[in-house]
């Protein structure tokens, strides 16, 4: 199975560790992320305003790469993915910001969506199978209780997102328990984790960061993993003492990759 | 080619005053066919009444244009006259001359022209007139009741009480429906059972009603007076005659791990089960997806220990046909799956729970005895958060429902009041958005929750619930002091929407009685005909209707049964003469007036025809039932072959009024 | 400068005859005045008038036709004037395609309470037209012989 | 700008219509950051309804709001109050001078381990 592969900012710079671990467990699982030629940040959140075109085009030019190359666009980082997917769904669906971003990027054939948004997730999911990674496992993870933070970009909005059931998901849990370990679902994972307040009123995070990690603890977790970068640094700066890691990290343990 | 008369009405001076009648009447005189014209001070007067008859012998006419005041005043009048003298009634047609033109207007040179014109269009519409009889069509005095709930029962009740025989279809092994599921009723708090029981009681001794339990309406085929029902009776596995409802099968069944429905899967059942001691008719009922018997064919317990040799494991479903005169509609509702709503932790939590849940924790004959006990752990809450509108109220573009759900605001307010009454210890906190008590002694009773009871009402909504150590983390807003709040609570009661129970749909297809976008059936008219579909002979009670509370689904279900009543009262029917009809040559089978038809006149039928060449084909034409046809004439416009027409109101009728106004 | 005579256009109003039609009859109970150059025919409901009925109506020399129905949710016939609505939508824009004038035809909810509204509309109908004028697009000229 | 222009222009930015709004108060109900706020998310709604811009146009409360769309995800009346918040803010920064976070303030804010994810976020929600 072949993918394009987009990485994002932070991953060729603070998380490093998280787009290593991908690519090698990718690739031990048969599958070839091929990384989108000249990409750019997608600017890191979402911009929600209807009248803005010009910051969804980096989004579109990554889109528009994965149309030509006629496959899916993974994604590792949940800002991105947000970002990809809903840009997408405005191509689609919003015939004004279409419109106007086409034109903008003197598009001859208008792109229109056609791109299929994936997180490494839902290609673990969807395309491998959670089944067929367990059988994958060589180091299975057993006796492990792992909780799984989502924060708010993976699920939200449920429409646009169609990740998972955005009020009980259940596809980290279920990646868990495929690599051997025991779930703990646990309120606030799906609440947010403090997000860019963190540079400027740590206190606010602190308390939003905390009630997450303090429920995964009140679970009886050991560890809890997450698939963003920025919800990663929130939860270990600010969160306690439960250690917390990218999703990728734990794949890449329980494949037995070195 | 016809002979008309024109009878111009002064209504003494209020079409006289500006409308020269003379001028009139001679200038329609002129009108070709007219062989007779005549004014009068009051032409719907005795003697005016006399002159017209009197003409119509004297001069043999075959038809009346009357010029006067609006049909919608004197048709009637004028058409029983024309019948008296011997020509068909609809050969009459009246010019409005006095409410559309002379009280309209003052130049009585225009108005004097205007009149004529009216004539004329009448006397041109008149040409094209045929008698119309209208038909009849004879009543089957039996009703059909589907669903057994207390609308259902009420209904039954008062038609058998009338002298109809009355027949209920019922899905599940009893009837009974939500209320038999409740615990109290509120404005009084008198215990549902206590007056729902003795009815189901009267329902079953009744001679004129028959119940058809566990059971389903398959098709339904006919028109009103005429209706022809198959329905399903399921195989229950016991032999009804037989069983005494002793209940021995249902304590000695080694299937004890069967889902409660009755208790809406708080605990548990045998696989053979009555669903409750008052249940009507009183018979066991194998639940065939549990049955180890029916499954592996190996147990037979039940089979052993009944001393009335009642169970019947290879009983099959049986259909039976039945005719009726009426059918009415009561179908119900049901709270809505809250899978959609997991911020409120319905499928996380256990001790979240649904409204009705909590009617079957508080009842005396439910899961725990009555004792407010919450399902996780058996302990008793001390802290119950109650969110109202849950999947109501919503845009449309969501999962929820546009509408109110009307019965939630009452309900929570029993709740909360009952819990404060019996367990004075426990807080209790209702978040509202709007309380909504329009009805008698409801308001008085939301206040007493509130005042006597210190319930809490709190403005706002719960954002998120978090189950957390054993206990319901609420996070909520308290928009009155501008707070957000985080409430420990061992309880959260979510009052879930409620919907037409799913079975309505495909049952409104086969009655060809149309819905709303809700699934809700549409009265007829929805101030004045509320209780009739717009479907003839199709009645409509409870909440297939939409949201209603016990006391007005009662109301309602009575009137209901009057309705039924005044039709099954009569022998025969007396259809609109002015219905549609098809010209067969000229239709092409396309199905185009069947689907545009609100009533479900028009059927297809496959006939017969000669051809030119002596040869028969075989061809697909519509036919149109003139008893269930109203005459709206949707189907004339639609039809794309021009074969459809309507009788009283015809293509070349209209254009002739056309053609004689423009002329 | 030459006097020319008043021009006195042809109306026909189709009305409906649960609401429209008892709107009419109310606006004369209440002697509400609107021109005599409106003639109403009467149909059980707007979605008895088929379009030919207002193509005929120009073809035989009317300067305006308009259909007058119950409110949407209140037609007798439960969705009749809806349906009178989607086929008005479309005959409209044929006759628009055609050169008439999009204000010779009109739709109307008229309830049978509204006598007032009914006068108010057909003063404001028969002006419209009247400032139109003759209506010669479709008209047959053989049927003035 | 004049009031009016002013709720026009939060409007066109965000695409919400405010008067679908029952005012259950489920999204202040559901705001993380609703004890930070001055103005909390149902009072966006109802303010801006009212053409009552600049107050929230001047209240740090632009500033809290994580557009983590708990509030847009639960509306049952799907009124999306964090695009109107998001609309005010940008109706703030988009004038001269307003950016809330200024390129030379960044580098004191930043330890070592914090992603860049954060400051694109961060110069996107609070810069021109």
């Amino acid at each position: 199975m072949v993918f394009s592969y987009y990485p994002g900012c932070t991953l060729r710079t603070k998380a490093k560790e998280l787009d290593r671990k991908a690519r090698l467990a990718a690739k031990e699982l048969g599958i070839e992320l091929c990384e989108v030629p000249e990409w750019q940040c997608c600017g890191g959140c979402y911009p929600v305003a209807k009248d803005e075109i010009a910051t969804k085009l980096s989004a579109v030019r990554t889109l528009m790469a994965a149309k030509e190359a006629d496959r899916p666009v993974v994604t590792v980082c949940s800002a991105c993915h947000n970002v990809l997917k809903r840009v997408n769904d405005d191509m689609k669906n919003d015939p004004v910001i279409s419109d106007r971003a086409n034109r903008y990027l003197q598009n001859e054939v208008p792109y229109q969506g056609e791109a299929e948004v994936l997180h490494f997730l839902e290609m673990l999911r969807d395309k491998v199978g959670f089944d067929r990674i367990a059988e994958k496992v060589t180091k299975p993870l057993t006796g492990r209780k792992i909780a799984a933070y989502y924060g708010c970009l993976l699920l939200r909005p449920g429409k646009v997102m169609a990740f998972d059931d955005p009020e009980n998901p259940t596809i980290i849990e279920d990646f868990i328990r495929a690599l051997g370990a025991e779930a703990v679902v646990y309120p606030y994972r799906n609440e947010c984790c403090g997000a860019y307040l963190a540079l400027e009123d740590r206190d606010s995070v602190k308390k939003k960061s905390s009630a997450v990690l303090n429920g995964a603890k009140a679970g009886g977790a050991d560890s809890v993993i997450t698939a963003c970068p920025l919800c990663l640094y929130n939860l270990q700066k600010c969160g306690g003492e439960i250690p917390v890691l990218y999703f990728t990290e734990l794949l890449f343990e329980a494949l037995g990759l070195e | 080619m016809q002979r008309i008369g024109v009878f111009v009405c002064w209504c003494g001076s209020n079409i006289a005053a500006t409308v020269d009648v003379k001028a009139v009447a001679e200038a329609l005189g002129k009108e070709p066919g007219v062989v007779f014209f005549e004014d009068y001070q009051y032409m719907c007067s005795e003697e005016g009444q006399n002159k017209i008859k009197n003409a119509i012998k004297d001069y043999a006419l075959t038809g009346a244009v009357i010029c006067s005041c609006s049909p919608r005043m004197h048709e009637n009048t004028f058409r029983k006259a024309a019948a008296a003298a011997g020509i068909n009634s609809f050969m009459v047609e009246i010019a409005n001359i006095r409410e559309q033109c002379s009280w309209i207007h003052k130049d009585k040179v225009s108005a004097t022209e205007k009149a004529i014109v009216l004539g004329r269009a009448a006397i041109a519409k008149l040409h094209l007139n045929a008698p119309l009889t209208a038909g009849e069509s004879p009543v089957v005095k039996r009703a059909l009741v589907i669903g057994g709930g207390i609308a259902g029962i009420q209904t039954a009740l008062d038609i058998a009480d009338a002298g109809f025989e009355v027949d209920i279809v019922e899905k599940k092994p009893t009837i009974g429906g939500k209320m038999s599921q409740i615990d109290k009723t509120f404005p009084t708090l008198d215990c549902a059972a206590c007056i729902l029981t003795p009815k189901m009681v009267d329902v079953a001794q009744s001679e004129k009603i028959r119940i058809f339990a566990y059971s389903e309406v398959e098709a339904v085929k006919g028109f009103v007076g005429n209706f022809n029902v198959s329905i399903r009776k399921k195989a229950r596995y016991v032999d009804e005659v037989k069983c005494t409802g002793c209940g021995l099968c249902t304590e000695k069944c080694p299937q004890k791990k069967v889902p409660n429905d009755f208790n809406l899967g708080l605990d548990q059942k045998r696989a053979i089960y009555i669903p409750f001691a008052q249940a009507v008719p009183k018979i066991a009922t194998i639940d065939a997806d549990y049955c180890t018997m029916l499954k592996t064919g190996k147990c037979g317990v039940c089979s052993k220990v009944c001393t009335a040799g009642a169970i019947d494991y290879k009983q099959k479903d049986t259909v039976l046909e039945e005719q009726y005169g009426a059918i009415v509609v009561a179908t119900g509702f049901n709270p809505i799956e809250l899978t959609k709503y997991d911020e409120f932790a319905y499928s996380q939590s256990p001790d979240v729970i649904t409204s009705l849940e909590f009617e079957r924790i508080t009842n005396a004959a439910g899961p725990t005895g009555g004792t407010l006990l919450r399902p996780s752990d058996g302990t008793h809450p001390h802290k119950i958060v109650f969110v109202q509108c849950v999947g109501s109220r919503e845009d449309g573009n969501g999962c929820g429902k546009t509408y109110c759900s009307k019965i939630c605001c009452m309900y929570t307010a029993k709740h909360a009041m009952l819990t404060r009454e019996k367990y004075p210890d426990t807080e209790v906190y209702v978040f509202y958005i709007d309380v909504r008590t329009p009805g008698k002694n409801f308001d008085e009773f939301y206040r007493r929750a509130v005042e006597e009871y210190g319930v809490h009402y709190i403005k706002g909504m719960v954002g998120k619930v978090s189950p957390e150590n054993g206990k319901l983390m609420v996070r909520a807003s308290d928009l009155i002091e501008g707070k957000q709040l985080l409430i420990d609570a061992d309880l959260v009661v979510l009052a879930a929407a409620i919907e037409p129970d799913k079975s309505a749909r495909p049952l409104a297809t086969m009655l060809t009685a149309s819905m709303d976008t809700n699934d809700f059936f549409t009265e007829a008219h929805p101030k004045l005909r509320p209780v009739e579909s717009p479907t003839a002979g199709i009645f409509l009670s409870g909440c297939c209707q939409g949201p209603k509370d016990i006391p007005e689904t009662v109301a309602q279900a009575s009137a209901c049964a009057a309705k039924v009543i005044g039709l099954l009262n009569k022998d025969k029917l007396t259809c609109n003469a002015c219905v549609a009809h098809p010209d067969e040559m000229l239709c092409n089978g396309c199905s185009t007036c069947e689907k545009v038809c609100p009533y479900g006149a028009i059927t297809y039928e496959s006939k017969e025809f000669r051809m030119p060449d002596r040869t028969t084909r075989i061809r697909r034409v519509a036919s149109v039932n003139p008893a269930v046809c109203q005459g709206c004439g949707a189907c004339t416009v639609a039809c794309p072959s021009g074969a459809m027409d309507l009788h009283g109101f015809s293509n070349r009728q209209i254009m002739a009024e056309v053609d004689a106004i423009c002329k | 400068m030459q006097i020319e005579e008043k021009f006195e256009p042809t109306i026909v109003a189709f009305c409906c005859n649960w609401c429209s039609y008892a709107g009419a009859d109310l606006s004369g109970t209440n002697r509400l005045q609107y021109p005599a150059n409106v003639k109403i025919i009467r149909v059980p409901c707007s979605c008895r008038v088929n379009p030919m009925f207002i193509l005929r109506a120009f073809q035989r020399g009317a300067d305006g036709v308009i259909l007058c129905g119950c409110h949407p949710g209140d037609c007798h016939y439960t969705t009749g004037n809806y349906y009178a609505r989607r086929r008005m939508t479309l005959l409209f824009s044929m006759l628009d395609f055609l050169g008439i004038e999009r204000e010779r035809t009109r739709l109307e909810w008229v309830s049978a309470a509204e006598g007032a509204k009914f006068a108010a509309t057909m003063n404001d109908f028969v002006e419209t037209v009247t400032r139109l004028g003759k209506n010669r697009r479709l008209e047959d000229l053989r049927c003035n012989k | 700008m004049e009031q009016k222009n002013l709720k026009e222009t939060v409007l066109r930015i965000s695409g919400v219509n405010p008067r679908k709004c029952m005012k259950c108060g489920k999204c202040s109900g559901t705001c993380p950051s609703y004890d930070e706020m001055e103005f909390h998310p149902h009072q966006f709604v109802y303010m801006v309804e009212n053409g009552e811009i600049e107050p929230l146009m001047a209240s740090k409360s632009i500033y809290r709001c994580l557009t983590c769309f708990a509030c847009v995800e639960r509306c049952p009346r799907q009124v999306e109050p964090a695009k109107l918040i998001e609309a005010v803010r940008l109706t703030v920064i988009r004038q001269q001078g307003q950016n809330h976070l200024k390129p030379d303030a960044i580098p004191a804010l930043l330890d070592e381990d914090m992603p860049q994810q954060a400051l694109v976020t961060a110069m996107r929600k609070y810069a021109k």
